[in-house]
């Protein structure tokens, strides 16, 4: 299968000049009750507030965003961030599969994708870099809760892609939640990372064109 | 590490940072009616102002909370407002009421796509004209646009500054962007805001109080607050210095002028624009709100490409600068408005250049922003012709 | 009873002669409202009072308090602004039946509901003087206005029952022949804690009036004179007697929890150190 | 009420006084005094022509649209 | 009972899964309103049905009639227009407690007072939906909402008394879990000449359940089931018993002359050589 | 002397021949709320609308009456409402619903002094960029403005017809003096007028019908009424083809700009303007409304003391024919725009200048007509400079 | 007393050119019930209407319409009217003493000034040309009738300015007032040229500068 | 009325369908059913699980927000 005719089909636009070069462009995706927006911005806050880099986030919902699919789109960069929206995806993480069949396309050929791999069944073979998890099962059957989700999620992507300190993200997480729950959140973050160890999974990141 | 923690810095949306801003400087009274995508404010607002001991008032609909602040605000209270597109056109009324009377007030209108129900959930710049021209009959408005979560804190301080020392309604014009878009930023001390008052009257209550005379015609009246036993009269027919209604034509044009030139007079002071890479541009982006972002990426690019390109933010809409452009470098050849609408500060800047420079515009109104692509292109475009 | 010499006091004397008709009741509505703020004695520096756009919302124009002609229809809005500020504050609403209860109708309801403490004195004389006459949502039914040439097929509202139900806690209703009696009925509403509202049937003998037969004030007041009853007698009628008469005298009073009463105990709460 | 003396109405003269420049000459106050104190002129003006018929209902008073009639005590007025 | 695929066939089901969130009861209504259609046989052709704006409102992209999907609050005034345009359409408003007794209760008391051949369905959620959980005039006091954090302190509207009091001749009200005798009470609205007015007792689970320990479809309808209560059953019960529950069934009927009948007879009048 | 009677020549004021002629030109549907100086054009109707089995609705209030109209309209009725400022800032929301679902509809606002409750029973022509921006969002607007009781009628006529031909709300931006100035008409005989009615659907009611398609970006779509069986869906929300939301970039793009070239790729044609003495005319007054009877009398003066004055009349004033002043002899040096407002009409012409011409105003706000002398002095100012 | 001093005082605007010069202003003034509008229409129409001449009446009034003074102005002309407003008045008619003090600087210094001598107690001596007639007592005293003394007043101005024709006038007259009346106003309107003829009152009409 | 025949409910089975493509997974269904005639899945999504249950009350028809639930005789499915 020809990877390029496919981006066409998908009309995955073109860059035709790289910003936010040094940066990270992550979209967190899926669906209304997922917490997912909140995991986008505990995710920028930590590279933000915690570890002093810049950050933006942005949010998108159509008018059905009660059910519908939603979405944050964040940015975290060395330096000052002008346009704050995302254009080419450097990791996406979806967790829903209609998250991933409307925002897919804005990977960029090399980028991570992460996704929950009990919500997800069809995972297209353009994706090069995938990294699956049983997210939302690690969240209800080992952590009893499934709110959860989106913090193990997190705590993942922290481990592949290093855009945010583990620290960090801890802190920015328990700023979010509950005083009862601390320390359920601080597992969870950890077991995002233990995931990742254990499955020995890496991931390279390649320059955007 | 520790010093973000510290120093009170925050990542927090538009919203919020405007909700941060108009606390520190003072406000206390909030009416207003949910509607996407400026409900935050009234969110957050609902719980922070009764720990202060202020008022939030959900009204019935925007045209009543639109009079609520109003008469909040007689009574001496910083008010604000905040609403989006469907709700601005239904405050307009009360709003030109504002100007008449002199009762100030901040409204936040976070645009969304429009016309009428439209695009609730994206952004748009579609009523900037109409945040000048909205309410029937002449008046005066001021229009800040910000285009960051800082700016959003400092322009909602400003605004109230600015509506408080010339009692005149000023209208934040922000966005579904930067309303909702996180960003850091470093809250000040409330101390260390400098913060403006409305002027108040010089003498006790006693027998000739007119709250509508001024002994300069760009001057601000000294309007009483109600309850300090002034015992004057508001109303929304043109009215002697008395505050009384008058039918004459003479004091009819000294009002509407005076309302004016309050503004006018003030007009450099009033007018805050930014200017990036301008010392040598031939080729100037001319944006505000979101959508300066996109150009600032823009200009970035066009200048590693080589192209001599500026860009002007304007963070005051209205009252327009007309000097700016007057002013511009005689290098300037072309000045492109880039705004997320079908023409309409492009239109100012136009009138404005009286052919002294090419007004081009990137107009686009689709519910997503332009991206510094577009501008590339259009910029290359230009330049090519 | 307060000689006029007193009334005068809360008077913008200057403003006069006012620019309401020969015979038009407003005038008697606005020497009823003075006397009732004279014998409750409300503190003048701390008393609103505030109109919308009619020739009965004139009437602030000409009394000696804070003043407000607000917007058609938005005095209700506005009062609840002032109220709210300023919950030590006298707000009183004087309207006409087309500002209130035409385009101001929802911010009279709403208010009704929260129970705010404002009161609300109705100028109704079935059309809107201030436009030329035209029917208004009070006109009776087959009368004859501006806009209704073929008589009137609208019913009308019945404001006080509208207002019980929307929440008002004190709701009476009188005329500008009842004059004696009707700085009571004003006064007794600006002391109740809660929302009030006080329907004055009152004339317009150069439009409504003119148009049915009742071309000055004295015929408007005759007119009132026969219509009006109150509630004991309006029970002893039949149904027959009853058709086109309407009660007068107090309509409805309860005692609620009062909106700013409310709000200051949100206030605690939030400033309490639990919250 | 305790001190009802020997005052019949027409002892005690009041002193009712309507101000020109006010009224609007409606008739109100003529057509509602149950004392018929008030006649009208040609032009409709209130002439107070039987003052001491006047029993200070004070009804002329409260409904004079204009508030332009007053009804005092003669000895208030002198009092002033 | 009609065959879900009978419903099918007045549903634009290219529209379908709806936008509604899982849980949310403006979907039973949806339904019972086509069944009270179907039972009643209204010419689809000339059945026109308005919304405001609101989850609610967006009813009528799934129903196969003419629909018009107003701005929020106005409604009933569109619906006005059309049925004095053409008084043998049947028009129906389906909207939000929000849209019609917050920002468009005005058109509604005066459309009851008209009583124009209207009927209007109020999806009352207690909250706004669409625009994330803010309090109503419908939310019951002490709940909280995304603008009533402390808990709501505003007295609510009892939308049925507030209908009848301004005129209204129809007034019902249900609940979604009431769901099998609704069609019933929403076809009888529509089958009565003048204005009708059903409260439907709905669900919003995902911002008004949420806030208030009801977090799902299932336990919103059990909340309806324990509070909704029959007239008859309500009236044997003591006043201790009565608070919180609300009453369900047939509230108020009456016959009164109709608005767009009241027209033609001014039109005929007009129209007469005397005239 | 007979023949006038026999003519049907009528002396009536303004607001009646906006009645004769909406009459004639078949609108069946008025809903209105009263207000000075509108309120003949309702009572008339009133009472002559019953007689032609035709509807009139007094609403609770303008936002209700912009409703009724917009109803009864979609049922196929020419329908309309008038207003004044206070209420024409209430009707502004709606205004935007009707322009984006594109529902005729005419909206007469006599314009009285403002802001806010203003000069209720005064002239002004404070409402010339509200009538074109007073709603939120973009959107197409036609504004016509008639100086005579005779234009009165015909351009009442002409808004109706460009209405119903174009799907578009159309606005009377009439005055007070205009409104209530009684001269002499000639009523054309119904049969005489040229009527144009909506785009019907091409077929009857079937599987795929799209209300909002058009074969071509500037075409009128062709939109059924309701109760004709199309069952098709109107919304307020951006829509695709089939009248149903979408938020869909490309579709919004698509139908904004659809709606625009609906009204600018008919700009010659409906831009109505009138020419007097232009021929070698080089200072030229601009005018409309009852202030170019005051530029008409100044001209006649000004050549009669030797001074080339010309006069232009727009009738149209939205769309804004830029291509009038483009096409401007090179001879005119100076434009003098006059109206009874601080500057709003002078600033369309200011922008469409370009710098090819002077642009000066006499902007006069105060509730009176700006008189000859006034405009003489100020033409002998600027020729004396 | 210096005529010159006293314009000044009043604020009388000079015109520096004649406009309508071959044409008639005329302001007709009372108060609201007088029926004084109706009567400029009446006028007004006389002349467009019945003697095919060019008229035009704008009305002015305050926002106490309803109870203060009210005026109309009507401009009648062989040629086509451009400005609508009477600038300076060649008559005036005052029904009320407000009226005359309020419109009465608005008349040209040698022109007609038609007043209700009961009604108007005060004429001050600049003005040079004035007819008085007791028109309110003519017609609720002779006439029986208080509502025709606009026509009666309709009747005295056509007779003494022969701005408009008899017929004319009674013609237009004829069209307002409802059929029971209208031998009542026919009447009103010949008893008003009588009252000028029997006075013997004159006006020669001095072109304004 | 008159036609009662030998047909006990589990004699004349049922069809209960879920539309899949249409149903939120709310569970109203399965809670309100007074049968018990579905469980639901690990998802939420209801199983018929007990058609045979079934008394067509039809409650789980006008209850579903989806409008996802049907209940039909089957010989009526037949028919079709
Ligand atoms: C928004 C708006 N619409 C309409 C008007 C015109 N208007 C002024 S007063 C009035 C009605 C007044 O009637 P009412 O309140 O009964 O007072 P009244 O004059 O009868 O005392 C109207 C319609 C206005 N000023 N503003
Ligand atoms: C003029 C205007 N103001 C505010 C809004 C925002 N808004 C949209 S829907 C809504 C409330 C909806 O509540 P409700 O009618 O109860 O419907 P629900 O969503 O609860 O079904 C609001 C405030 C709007 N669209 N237009
Ligand atoms: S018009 Fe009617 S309401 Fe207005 S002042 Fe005259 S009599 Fe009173
Ligand atoms: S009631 Fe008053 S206004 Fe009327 S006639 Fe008597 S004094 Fe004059
Ligand atoms: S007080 Fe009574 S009796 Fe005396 S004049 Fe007045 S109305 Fe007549
Ligand atoms: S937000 Fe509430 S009302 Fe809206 S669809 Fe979801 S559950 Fe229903
Ligand atoms: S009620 Fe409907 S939506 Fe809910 S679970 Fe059952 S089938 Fe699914
Ligand atoms: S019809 Fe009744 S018994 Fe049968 S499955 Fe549905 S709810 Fe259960
Ligand atoms: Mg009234
Ligand atoms: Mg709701």
């Amino acid at each position: 299968m020809n990877i390029l005719k496919l981006l066409r089909k998908l009309k995955v636009r073109r860059h035709e000049f790289p910003a936010n070069a040094e940066g990270y462009e992550i979209i967190f995706s899926g669906s209304g009750g997922q917490g997912i927006i909140l995991g986008g911005r505990i995710f920028a806050e930590a590279a933000s507030i915690y570890d002093n880099k810049e950050a933006i986030m942005t949010k998108s919902y159509g008018p059905e965003a009660r059910g519908g699919a939603s979405r944050a789109e964040v940015i975290i960069s060395s330096a000052k961030i002008d346009y704050p929206k995302v254009r080419r995806a450097d990791v996406l993480l979806a967790m829903t599969q209609q998250a991933l069949d409307a925002y897919g396309n804005m990977l960029d050929e090399n980028g991570l994708l992460v996704v929950d791999e009990i919500l997800i069944k069809d995972v297209p073979r353009r994706f090069k870099n995938v990294f699956k998890a049983p997210f939302s099962a690690l969240a209800s059957k080992l952590l009893d809760n499934p709110i959860v989700l989106n913090i193990i999620a997190l705590g993942s992507l922290a481990a592949i892609t290093r855009a945010v300190s583990r620290e960090a993200l801890i802190r920015a997480a328990l700023d979010h939640v509950p005083r009862k729950v601390l320390v359920l959140n601080r597992i969870a973050v950890d077991m995002g990372f233990k995931v990742v160890e254990d499955s020995g999974f890496k991931w390279v990141r390649v320059q955007k064109k | 590490m520790l010093a973000n923690t510290e120093k009170n810095v925050k990542f927090i949306q538009g919203n919020q940072a405007c909700v941060e801003a108009a606390l520190a400087a003072g406000v206390c009274f909030y009416a207003g009616y949910p509607i996407t995508p400026s409900s935050e404010i009234a969110e957050i607002l609902s719980e922070r102002l009764p720990r202060i001991g202020g008022k939030f008032l959900q009204m019935e609909d925007e045209i009543a909370s639109m009079g609520a602040i109003l008469g909040a605000s007689l009574t001496g209270l910083k008010a604000m407002t905040a609403t989006s597109g469907p709700g601005f056109s239904l405050k307009q009324e009360l709003i030109g009421f504002a100007c008449l009377c002199e009762i100030q007030c901040v409204i936040v209108n976070v645009q969304r796509g429009g016309p009428s129900t439209g695009l609730p959930t994206s952004p748009a710049q579609g009523d900037v004209m109409q945040a000048r021209w909205g309410t029937h009959g002449d008046h005066p408005i001021i229009v800040l646009c910000p285009s960051s979560v800082r700016e959003m804190y400092d322009l909602t301080v400003y605004a109230i500054n600015l509506s408080e020392s010339l009692r005149n309604p000023v209208i934040l014009l922000s966005d579904e962007i930067v309303a909702h878009m996180y960003e850091k930023i470093e809250l000040p001390e409330a101390r260390d805001l400098k913060l403006l008052e409305r002027p108040r009257p010089r003498k006790d209550p006693g027998e000739k109080y007119l709250p509508y005379y001024t002994s300069h015609p760009a001057e601000v009246p000294r309007i009483a607050n109600f309850g300090e036993g002034f015992r004057f009269n508001v109303t929304g027919l043109i009215h002697d210095t008395d505050g009384f209604p008058t039918n004459s034509p003479e004091k009819t044009e000294a009002l509407l002028s005076r309302l004016h030139k309050k503004i006018d007079s003030r007009l450099e002071e009033i007018c805050l624009v930014e200017a990036e890479e301008m010392e040598d541009a031939s080729i100037v982006l001319c944006s505000y709100g979101a959508t300066a972002r996109s150009c600032a990426c823009a200009v970035k690019e066009a200048r590693r490409r080589g192209i001599k390109a500026g860009l002007l933010t304007l963070k005051t809409l209205w009252p327009f600068g007309d000097f700016i452009f007057e002013r511009l470098n005689p290098r300037v050849k072309t000045v492109i408005v880039c705004e997320m609408n079908l023409g309409q500060i492009v239109r100012e800047v136009e009138r404005a250049s009286r052919g002294r420079f090419e007004v081009s515009g990137i107009n686009i109104s689709r519910g997503t922003l332009i991206t510094p692509e577009e501008i590339i292109k259009k910029i290359e475009g230009l330049i090519r012709n | 009873m307060k000689a006029l010499s007193e009334i005068k006091q809360y008077l913008r004397l200057d403003k006069f002669p006012h620019i309401w008709c020969s015979g038009c009741g407003h005038g008697i509505i606005l020497q009823s409202f003075i006397r009732a703020v004279l014998d409750l004695e409300v503190d003048r520096d701390k008393l609103v009072v505030v109109s919308g756009i009619g020739c009965s919302s004139r009437a602030v124009g000409y009394l000696d308090f804070d003043t407000l002609h607000t917007a058609h229809g938005r005095s209700v809005a506005f009062a609840t602004g002032i109220k709210m500020a300023k919950p030590e504050f006298t707000v009183v609403a004087l309207v006409g039946d087309g500002d209130v209860s035409a385009i101001g109708g929802n911010h009279l309801i709403h208010a009704a509901r929260r129970n705010i403490d404002i009161t609300v004195v109705v100028f109704n004389n079935y059309n809107y003087g201030m436009t030329g006459g035209q029917n208004s949502p009070t006109t009776p039914i087959d009368d004859c206005t501006s806009t209704t040439q073929y008589g009137n097929m609208e019913k009308p509202f019945d404001i006080c029952v509208l207002a019980e139900a929307a929440g008002a806690t004190y709701v009476s209703r009188s005329t500008t022949y009842h004059a004696v009696g009707l700085p009571k009925l004003i006064a007794d509403g600006i002391a109740h804690h809660g929302f009030s509202l006080i329907e004055v049937i009152t004339g317009c003998p150069t439009y409504y009036g003119r148009m049915n037969k009742m071309d000055n004030g004295v015929k408007m007041l005759e007119w009132q004179r026969d219509h009006a009853i109150n509630l004991k007698q309006y029970q002893t009628l039949s149904e027959e007697e009853k058709k086109g008469k309407f009660v007068i005298g107090l309509i409805h009073l309860a005692e609620e929890t009062e909106y700013t009463d409310e709000y200051l105990k949100i206030i605690k709460k939030a400033q309490s150190p639990t919250s | 009420m305790v001190q009802l003396k020997d005052t019949p109405k027409q002892k005690r003269p009041v002193d009712i006084t309507v101000n020109e420049r006010w009224c609007k000459k409606c008739g109100i106050c003529a057509a509602f005094c149950p004392q018929g104190v008030f006649v009208l002129d040609d032009f409709g003006m209130p002439i107070i022509k039987y003052p001491e018929k006047c029993v200070k209902c004070m009804l002329c008073v409260v409904r004079c649209p204009e508030l332009a009639v007053e009804v005092k005590d003669t000895d208030e007025k002198k009092g002033k």
